[in-house]
């Protein structure tokens, strides 16, 4: 059985781990590539989520007896830097697996590079529903939760907290996630009984939005829906709450904000302003079962600080694919792939999950979370207010299309 | 060094980037003399004056220049202009998008004034016309007396001008000339650089001949104007 | 039509040599694999067709990420749509995006100077945002443009050509042969040397002469009978076209195209490696854009791990002190190595690195020898 | 109408802000000729000025409480205020106006980051090649951005707005509207007058004394004015220390409307170079005058009656205005003849 | 020689405003082919902006400029040059950049390969012809030494020499040289007279405007003196020396 980089051939284990390092999604990156160190430490010596995943097969030896060994990337958050740092990890260092990413451009373009070659990529943060739906790949693998599930989470939480009687003013990001997220958040909240008075797109890192905020004001809408991500809505949340959005008063009723999808990171980015704001999340480390427990305490020793959710995913993945190779005894693709497919496991945080095999897509609760109004450290900035149960946040794969293609790889 | 010298030239050598231009130069001008400088083109007269006038360009690499007991070479531009050297360059260099009043205005910014605005109209009433006027639009002939009276405008102790009758009208060389001559007689120590050597050594007590960077001829005006031999060899005339 | 001078020749040689040997000298250098070693032929492609813009006429374009883009999609458009043969991906790379230049070409060039650098930031900036969001159809925006399985491919599918890539996706060819790995670094490689030849007879043309007239005096020029126009938007086009061409190489060896490429920092970094290596130098270009590009790939991949082996053989805590001293200007930091690296370079050897060297020897050789 | 006229006030607040930031740009690009790159640095070195002043004032002694422990085992740290604590009341004022303050620490700041750095490096450039000066102020660029990068980290810093100028206006009701049908936040408009009185000041200076003057001069001919006795690279160190001030005393107030982490400087770069080039080369009024009609401009084609007329304008209202100005004059709204048109 | 002059080049009733300033007015000049026509006057006169009106740098403001029957007056200044008239200017306009000897070879192409050729594939160095040509004027010039030398590095003298070299090369049929020896040595000029009058014996026209009345009377066939904008004065060189009005508003006491 013939593969791209071996460790049979090239005697070591070699992970990739493709991440932004420079650029504006450098924190993100670079906590998660401290994380994936963590998971390199945890599988060859044991420790964090090795003592609460289950099922478990790795014996904390490394994989399959041997220890491994990383290399890493800077993605600049640009998919042709993000290419060809997978390029590299995998014609020069003869990385066995990639993974990483912080947005979905990235993750797909490094998706499909790493179909072409033969080597298994383990996504790390990308909402975007195209990750695993019109541009899944057979090697691709998702643990992060996608724009979809945060629609379906929001929408009960959001009819809860304002009423089924809103109509909504979505600005949004104009590229391909910031659509997908819209259409799902419109798509959710409609059918909550809202009424959508605009969708309005903003060109991507535009840095003031004052000229898209203007208008909402006197549209008619009193709730104003920020289909932005990263640096976007560090940006455009603040302005929002300074146009005295959240003061106002709208067909009378409070005017409300909501971030359908937002991230540790983001909401200190945003400081003040993200406070009581609605929103959803992959992870939290303030969780409290004993997988989330575990990883915050070794993160939080290591680095003095408590994880962030693009930490988390990236942690699990590596852990995951570590098991995966474990249970099925070889580092063949497919036979890894297939052991990843349709896997049932617990003990990540969050709850029980399942890696679905029709698309490669991670099935658990979403957590809905709200800026913490009174936080009692830097870290404290969200609370978690709900959670969307698994059953509620699956989908029919088919809705969103695309094609898995072949488990037998290509030579590289 | 005696001490009636009131301006010298100790070997002086001088590069325009790897060129070798200015190549050992040596002379002495007395207090209130009008010396020409000439020589063919590119001989380095240009040069020379630059040198003295402390531009950075060529860059002085050796070699000493004193005025009244200061160190020249040891002076930026600026610091050789308030020390009393004011060269009229060859191209003139009016200053574009200011009028010729601004032109004069801004020799005076920095210390050691000369002639007052008054004093240089009444010398140059053509510019007293034409104080409004941006600069650069002058004719040939204006934009030289502005040049000049620029000069004037501060505090001169030695005189550097180069070529300052190029380009003008018969008439106005005579104008010129008057001009020079007033220079002369209030006692200002002048260096000349002139293609036309007949009419600078009309002017000058000293001539000073340079060939390729080194120094040819030097010598009192009436000596150059009576040695065929030189005159032919290194001024065609 | 392919005469060159004797130094000339020597040239292209030894260039040839060094092109082709690339995968022997970069192999201690780390880079010698064939994802690095293509973006290194494509990229000096990209610097030699910019610096037949801005070296000889001395136009600073500020838009050619545009035409890189450009070429790119069109490439990957061809494999889409027409057939996975990398020959008419590059033909209609090259053809679409000197169209495009012609276009660009024909508005920037009507201004000079700061002016005209504006004017192509600004169509680049144009394309760039409207490939990113409102051609999505046609680029798939912040994804790229990528292969799928059912592309319509009317050519490969009239001839049946069942062969490629059955399972999963297609890969480009050549006649039949794939073109990635090795052979793409090689296809790559003869097109750089073939571009570097073309750039020789440019320069050496009387064409490149009246070029390099309008970049010292274009009255002159103009009065002395040459129509300016039509020489500078020539030069534009052909610098266009070898843009297109490196995008098109790119998508050849990787077949994905993104807005990303045609971004005003790729069209920055073409700046930066052209006068980084030496505007206006045949081979100044070319070695801009290696180091640039191996910074970027190399530098930015070394993290403490790697650092900590190289020094292992240090006494324990200077190998502490180094290694953290060094991580600092590797991996997240190569950046700053590499601001390090522009402001020493042109403080040091003013003209780039070809020019500046040259300087340098000439100085040392001054010093050594007596001055005339 | 209410639509219009909040576009229309929103285009003057951004014209203002595009104004200042490309101020300082055009004394150093059009004024000194010297195509500096790291002009959004110095604008994101303001930025971090109104950061690093908060951080000051806000500094807090750290002790430990071992009774209690955060997730990870550690003892939970409890932090305590130093300066507000000296100062009381005051302190929580001071804290309060942090960013307006800031401004206090910027000015100085700056200007010495400006000589050092004009002394330092960009002097032996007004002469090299154009190409040689982007390479440096590039890399100048870089440099700065990754010390930044690395004292405060790649994420953003916001900065709160005092809690008194924190809300919209209500200027609708001033004119005669209905209450809230016309309201635009307090600090935006607190930024356009700031930038308004800043562009004031240069111009004042640079108009009614001869250092404006002679600056001109020396930008046309360094030389000759070397001749006229002036020290012309003191004057050129002013202004680019004046130059540096500018852009870091409206990154400083540009700080509460977009949260300052160490690539926002480059985010403005371009932005700024357009507008100065469209305003014309060496004119200081044409940078301001392409400010506001880009600001305003920018604002009406985001309108979404604008939009779905023309889909995608927002995107590229500005590169199109650029485009269309530099077609149709030759020299940008208000170009000299001759500044870096070769 | 006929007995009717052939006139090459005529500007007929030619005004020039610039703003409020009228620079030319109601200039009617007549230059006969192979003479050398001289154009005298005081600074400020005008007669630099009646060569840029010749060679379309700037339009005028009325009135026309024929040159052998065509038309010049909205022609752009490269079809003008490409009609065989090429000028040397009164601050030298040379390519800096370039070598003395691609200075001259320049405008050798522009001759002979017209206003736009994409050339790309021939190379310069082995165009024989033109090359021996230009290094033959550099020779009469006394520049072949520096023949590889930037032009930049030239001093003002060998500038004004080598843009003559630049034109000559292009065997116009019509010459305008604007104080083509200003600031030349008195060597040179002599040279350069040489030459130029080795050039009229070939049958080419010429207008020169010169302050040197040495030059003007040693080369002129005819003198036009322009004062004002205005043609003041016309004829032969001894009419012009003796003309009163002439003395007085040019020559002064220096008419030699
Ligand atoms: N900027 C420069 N760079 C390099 N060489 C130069 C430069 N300027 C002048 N030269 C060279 O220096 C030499 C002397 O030039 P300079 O201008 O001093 O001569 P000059 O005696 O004033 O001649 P002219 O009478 O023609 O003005 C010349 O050979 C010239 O080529
Ligand atoms: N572009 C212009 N704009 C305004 N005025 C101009 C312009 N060009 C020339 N002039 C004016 O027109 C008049 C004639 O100028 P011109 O250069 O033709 O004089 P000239 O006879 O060549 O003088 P000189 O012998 O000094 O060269 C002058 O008064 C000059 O100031
Ligand atoms: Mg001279
Ligand atoms: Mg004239």
């Amino acid at each position: 059985n013939e593969f791209c980089n071996s460790p049979e051939k090239t005697g070591k284990i070699i992970f990739g781990f493709n991440v932004p390092q420079t650029g504006s999604y450098a924190e993100e990156g670079l906590e998660q590539l401290k994380a994936y160190e963590l998971a390199v430490k945890h599988i060859n010596e044991g420790g964090g989520m090795l003592e609460t995943l289950k099922p478990l097969s790795l014996k904390g030896n490394g994989v399959l007896g041997k220890k491994v060994e990383f290399v890493s990337g800077d993605t600049q958050t640009n998919t042709d830097a993000a290419r060809d740092g997978a390029r590299r990890m995998i014609e020069r260092d003869g990385a066995v697996m990639v993974t990483g990413s912080v947005t979905s451009g990235e993750a797909i373009a490094v998706q499909s590079l790493c179909q072409e070659k033969g080597v298994i990529y383990m996504a790390g943060l990308t909402h975007s529903n195209d990750t695993t739906g019109k541009d899944k790949r057979r090697y691709g693998f998702r643990h992060f939760f996608n724009a979809y599930q945060s629609g379906v989470a929001i929408a009960p939480h959001l009819a809860n907290a304002y009423g089924k009687d809103r109509r909504a003013y979505h600005l949004t990001a104009d590229y391909t996630w910031g659509w997908t997220q819209e259409e799902s958040i419109k798509a959710a909240t409609e059918a909550l009984g809202w009424e959508t008075v605009a969708t309005v797109r903003t060109p991507l890192g535009l840095g003031d939005y004052s000229q898209y905020l203007t208008p909402v004001l006197n549209s008619g809408a009193d709730v104003l829906i920020l289909n932005h991500y990263g640096h976007d809505m560090v940006n455009s949340l603040p302005q929002a709450v300074q146009f005295g959005l959240r003061d106002r008063q709208a067909n009378g009723k409070d005017f409300q904000i909501v971030v359908p999808m937002f991230s540790e990171l983001m909401a200190v980015g945003a400081g003040e302003a993200v406070k009581g704001i609605i929103g959803t999340s992959n992870w939290h480390w303030a969780l409290e079962d004993a997988g989330t427990q575990a990883f915050t305490k070794a993160y939080g020793e290591a680095y003095g600080v408590p994880p962030s959710q693009a930490a988390h995913t990236g942690y699990v993945q590596a852990i995951l694919y570590a098991d995966a190779v474990e249970r099925a005894g070889t580092f063949y693709p497919p036979e890894v792939i297939k052991a990843l497919e349709g896997h049932e496991f617990d003990g990540v945080g969050i709850g029980p999950t399942l890696y679905r095999d029709s698309d490669h897509q991670c099935f658990k609760d979403v957590l809905v979370v709200q800026g913490n109004d009174n936080p009692t450290s830097k870290f404290d900035v969200l609370n978690v207010i709900g959670k969307a149960t698994r059953d509620e946040v699956t989908y029919d794969p088919s809705i969103f299309g695309g094609e898995l293609g072949p488990y037998e790889p290509n030579q590289c | 060094m005696s001490s009636d010298v009131f301006f010298e030239l100790r070997d002086v050598h001088a590069y325009y980037g790897e060129s070798y231009i200015v190549q050992g130069v040596s002379m002495k001008v007395n207090k209130g003399e009008v010396l020409a400088l000439l020589g063919r083109n590119g001989a380095g007269k240009t040069s020379t004056l630059r040198t003295i006038a402390r531009a950075d360009n060529p860059g002085m690499t050796r070699g000493e220049i004193w005025l009244e007991g200061q160190p020249v070479h040891a002076m930026k531009s600026w610091q050789a202009s308030q020390a009393g050297i004011q060269l009229v360059p060859e191209d003139r260099r009016i200053i574009p998008g200011m009028t010729v009043e601004e032109n004069l205005i801004l020799s005076q910014v920095a210390p050691n004034k000369g002639w007052s605005l008054e004093q240089i109209y009444s010398h140059f009433p053509r510019l007293a016309e034409r104080r409004q006027q941006e600069g650069v639009t002058l004719s040939g002939g204006e934009q030289q007396m502005l040049a000049v009276a620029r000069a004037l405008a501060r505090e001169v102790k030695l005189l550097l001008l180069d070529e300052p009758y190029e380009g003008l009208a018969p008439v106005i060389v005579e104008e010129i000339e008057h001009i020079v001559q007033d220079i002369k007689k209030s006692g200002i120590t002048t260096i000349i650089v002139e293609q036309n050597a007949v009419a600078a050594l009309k002017m000058a007590d000293r001539a000073v001949i340079l060939d390729t960077g080194e120094l040819a001829f030097e010598g009192s005006a009436a000596e150059l104007l009576a040695d065929a031999e030189l005159r032919n060899r290194y001024l065609a005339i | 039509m392919f005469y060159l001078s004797r130094t000339d020749r020597l040239k292209l040689l030894a260039f040839a040599a060094v092109v082709l040997l690339m995968p022997i000298w970069l192999t201690p250098l780390g880079a010698a694999y064939p994802g690095l070693m293509q973006k290194f032929a494509i990229y000096a492609i990209f610097a030699i067709g910019f610096n037949i813009l801005f070296g000889l006429t001395g136009y600073l374009s500020f838009g050619h990420a545009a035409f890189l883009g450009v070429g790119s999609y069109t490439a990957v458009w061809s494999f889409k749509l027409l057939t996975m043969d990398i020959l008419p991906a590059m033909i209609f790379a090259v053809i679409l995006s000197g169209l495009f230049a012609l276009v660009i070409g024909f508005f920037s060039l009507r201004r000079t100077g700061i002016y005209f650098s504006i004017l192509t930031l600004a169509f680049a900036q144009m394309s760039y945002s409207l490939a990113y969001s409102v051609l999505t159809p046609i680029t798939n925006g912040e994804t790229g443009l990528l292969l799928t399985r059912n592309d319509p491919r009317i050519i490969d599918s009239a001839f049946g050509a069942a062969h490629v890539g059955a399972e999963g996706l297609p890969s480009p060819t050549l006649l039949g042969v794939p073109m990635s790995g090795y052979t793409g670094f090689y296809l790559c490689a003869v097109l750089l040397i073939l571009a570097f030849f073309i750039a020789q007879k440019i320069f050496a043309s009387p064409f490149g002469l009246a070029l390099r007239g309008i970049k010292s005096n274009q009255t002159r020029m103009i009065y002395t009978g040459f129509n300016t126009k039509p020489y500078t938007l020539a030069a534009f086009v052909i610098s266009g076209m070898f843009a297109g061409l490196a995008g098109g190489l790119l998508a050849v060896t990787d077949p994905i195209a993104g807005a990303e490429r045609m971004r005003w920092t790729e069209s920055g970094n073409i700046v930066l490696m052209t006068i980084l290596g030496g505007v206006g130098t045949l081979i100044g270009p070319v070695i801009g854009a290696w180091v640039i590009e191996y910074f970027e790939n190399i530098f930015s991949a070394i993290n403490k791990n790697i650092l900590n082996q190289t020094f292992d053989f240090l006494p324990d805590g200077l190998q502490n002190v180094i290694v953290t001293v060094a991580s600092k200007f590797v991996g997240e930091g190569w950046h700053l190595t590499l601001g390090l690296l522009f402001v020493f370079i042109v403080v040091f050897l003013p003209g780039g690195l070809v020019e500046g060297w040259q300087k340098l020897m000439a100085r040392f050789g001054r010093k050594g020898g007596d001055k005339k | 109408m209410n639509a219009f006229l909040a576009q229309l006030l929103n285009g003057l607040d951004k014209g203002g802000a595009y104004a200042l930031i490309a101020l300082g740009l055009t004394l150093v690009f059009g004024t000194l000729g010297v195509v500096n790159f790291a002009h959004g640095a110095l604008f994101m070195l303001g930025c971090f000025c109104a950061v690093a002043f908060r951080a000051l004032i806000t500094i807090e002694t750290v002790t430990t409480d071992p009774t209690k422990l955060s997730p990870w085992g550690q003892p939970l740290e409890i932090r305590t205020p130093i300066v507000q604590d000296w100062l009381g009341s005051w302190g929580t004022v001071i804290v309060d106006y942090s960013v307006p303050l800031s401004i206090l620490m910027t000015i100085p700041v700056m200007l010495a980051i400006g000589i050092g750095m004009e002394r330092g490096l960009i002097r032996h450039f007004y002469k090299r090649t154009h190409a040689e000066q982007i390479l440096v102020t590039f890399g100048l660029a870089i440099v700065i951005g990754e010390i930044v990068k690395a004292g405060f980290g790649p994420n953003p810093w916001p900065q709160p707005i005092p809690n008194a100028l924190r809300s919209a206006a209500d200027i609708g009701r001033w004119i005669g509207m209905e209450p809230g049908a016309l309201t635009y936040p307090w600090w935006r408009m607190i930024y356009l007058f700031f930038a308004l009185a800043v562009i004031a000041g240069v111009f004042a200076f640079l108009r009614f004394t001869t250092f404006g003057m002679v600056v001109r001069a020396g930008m046309a001919d360094r030389e000759t004015v070397g001749f006229l006795g002036i020290d012309i690279d003191k004057r050129f160190t002013v202004v680019f220390g004046l130059a540096a001030v500018v852009a870091g005393v409206a990154g400083a107030m540009y700080t509460p409307l977009l949260p300052p982490n160490y690539q926002i400087g480059m985010d403005f770069l371009v932005l700024s170079f357009v507008v100065v080039v469209v305003g014309g080369m060496g004119s200081l009024p044409g940078a301001v005058l392409a400010g506001f009609l880009l600001g305003i401009l920018q604002s009406f084609a985001s309108m979404t009656e604008v939009k779905s007329l023309i889909p995608g304008i927002d995107q590229v209202i500005i590169y199109l205005v650029a485009v269309v100005i530099l077609l149709v004059r030759p020299r940008g709204l208000m170009g000299r003849r001759g500044v870096m048109e070769s | 020689m006929s007995t009717t002059p052939n006139i090459v080049l005529h500007a007929a009733d030619v005004f020039k405003n610039f703003g409020g300033l009228r620079a030319l007015s109601d200039i009617d000049l007549q230059i006969e082919e192979g003479k050398t026509h001289a154009i005298i006057g005081p600074n400020g006169a005008g007669k630099s902006t009646l060569l840029n009106v010749i060679i379309g740098r700037i339009p005028p403001t009325s009135g026309a400029v024929i040159f052998d029957g065509t038309v010049l007056t909205g022609k752009a200044p490269h079809e003008i040059n490409q009609l065989g008239i090429s000028r040397v200017f009164q601050t030298p306009e040379i390519f800096a950049d370039l070598s003395v000897l691609h200075n001259v070879m320049a405008p050798a192409f522009a001759r002979r390969d017209g206003a736009f050729k994409l050339s790309m594939f021939r190379t310069t160095s082995r165009e024989d012809e033109i090359r021996a040509e230009a290094e033959h004027l550099l020779q009469d010039f006394g520049m072949w030494e520096r023949r590889h030398d930037h032009a930049g590095a030239l001093s003002r003298g060998d500038k004004r020499r080598l843009e003559l070299c630049m034109c000559l090369i292009q065997h116009p049929r019509l010459l305008l040289l604007d104080e083509p020896t200003a600031g030349m040595s008195r060597h040179d000029t002599n040279t350069t007279i040489d030459l130029l009058k080795k050039i009229k014996s070939r049958g080419m026209t010429k207008v020169i405007i010169e302050h040197d009345m040495h030059v003007v009377f040693s080369l002129a066939d005819k003198i036009s003196v322009l004062a004002q904008g205005r043609i003041i004065a016309q004829g032969l060189p001894e009419d012009i020396r003796v003309n009163p009005d002439v003395k007085k508003a040019y020559l002064g006491g220096h008419s030699e």
